[in-house]
């Protein structure tokens, strides 16, 4: 099971805020980001950035059992 | 070393004081507040979404890294989320040094990288709509 | 712009709240305070002299000449003189931009010039006798 | 006349503080320093910085009747 947050204009643009999805096996974070937005993902107009265990990661690393995983737009503080 | 992030207001100077930093020869603080929206846009206020938990991990990794790298005594920051309207403070950044260069150099990196890796989002709000203020991609 | 050489401590946040900018997005504040002292000299005090009128006229044209370098919205200059201890404040300078860049540069290279231009000069004060701070030439 | 100030550790050296110096005809600024500090000039162990009307400026440089010299080291203030 991995906790999967949404941010901003990706949390807005997929409807999904917060949910948990039951990995059966090794997966990207795409992978991952694809299965919990279903038909939604392509309203994304661009690759969001992906948080793993709250540090910045890559959609292409494989996540475990466990982690926490975010997605977002570039961020805008400061 | 103190990292926080709060809807609240904050007063720069009590919060400096507060660390009671003492044999420092240069302190530098920034403080980053709301500008005065363009008029033409309706804009009435910024809202800031933030990633809870992340922000203070990150924000607490990017004040380390300035400390090593400039060889800091001390570092604070503060940063608001919620709603913020013209004028509002947005983020305070204060380091201590021996020596002012080193004080520079390391308040501006940390307002730098925070910019680019903090995971904070702001949005115009207007009367016709809201407006995700276009951000940086941070450097993994 | 408010330049002003005092014996008194000052505030650095009330210092910049009376100069009431607005439409700044940065504002940075460099304090220089007295460092301990070498235990070994028997260091008591700092004794700052200055050059009465001339401070003022000299820290105005670093800080008007900063201004116009960087496009700062407002500048603020206090420095004391006289006899201060270990921790002191001796120094203010708070520049107003609209970005942080401009009011990173600007507060820096006042506090930069004003270090080989304004007429002050530091002694040491010991038990053994006073010791002139070997201070810096200015460009003229 | 022209008003001469000493600061630091050149008012320390000359033992001059403040005083006026009645010009006969143009002269450097270092002249009117020679001519106020008289033998002690001697003991500075450099030349001097000279400011004129409160403006730094260059010990060559020729004062006028009603001029302000300041003479110092260099300076250690921030």
């Amino acid at each position: 099971m991995v906790t999967v947050r949404c941010f901003a204009s990706v949390r807005e643009a997929l409807g999904l805020s917060l949910c948990t999805y039951a990995l059966e096996r090794p997966m990207s974070a795409e992978a991952v980001l694809a299965a919990v937005a279903g038909e939604r993902l392509s309203t994304l107009p661009t690759r969001p950035l992906v948080a793993i265990n709250m540090q910045h990661g890559r959609l292409e690393s494989l996540v475990h059992d466990g982690d926490e995983l975010a997605f977002f737009p570039p961020v805008s503080g400061g | 070393m103190i990292v926080r992030v709060q809807a609240e207001d904050f007063d720069p100077e009590q919060e400096a004081q507060a660390l009671a930093v003492t044999g420092a020869g240069a302190r530098v603080s920034f403080v980053g507040t709301v500008r005065d929206f363009n008029a033409t846009a309706r804009v009435t206020a910024l809202e800031i979404e933030h990633y809870p938990r992340m922000t203070e991990a990150e924000l607490t990794r990017v004040a380390h890294e300035a400390q090593r790298t400039w060889g800091l005594l001390d570092v604070l920051v503060v940063h608001r989320y919620g709603r913020l309207h013209a004028g509002d403070r947005i983020v305070l950044v204060v380091t201590w040094a021996l020596h002012r260069k080193a004080a520079f150099r390391g308040c501006e990196e940390i307002i730098d990288v925070l910019k680019t890796r903090a995971p904070f989002w702001k949005k115009e709000i207007t009367g016709d709509g809201d407006i995700w203020i276009e951000g940086e991609t941070p450097q993994t």
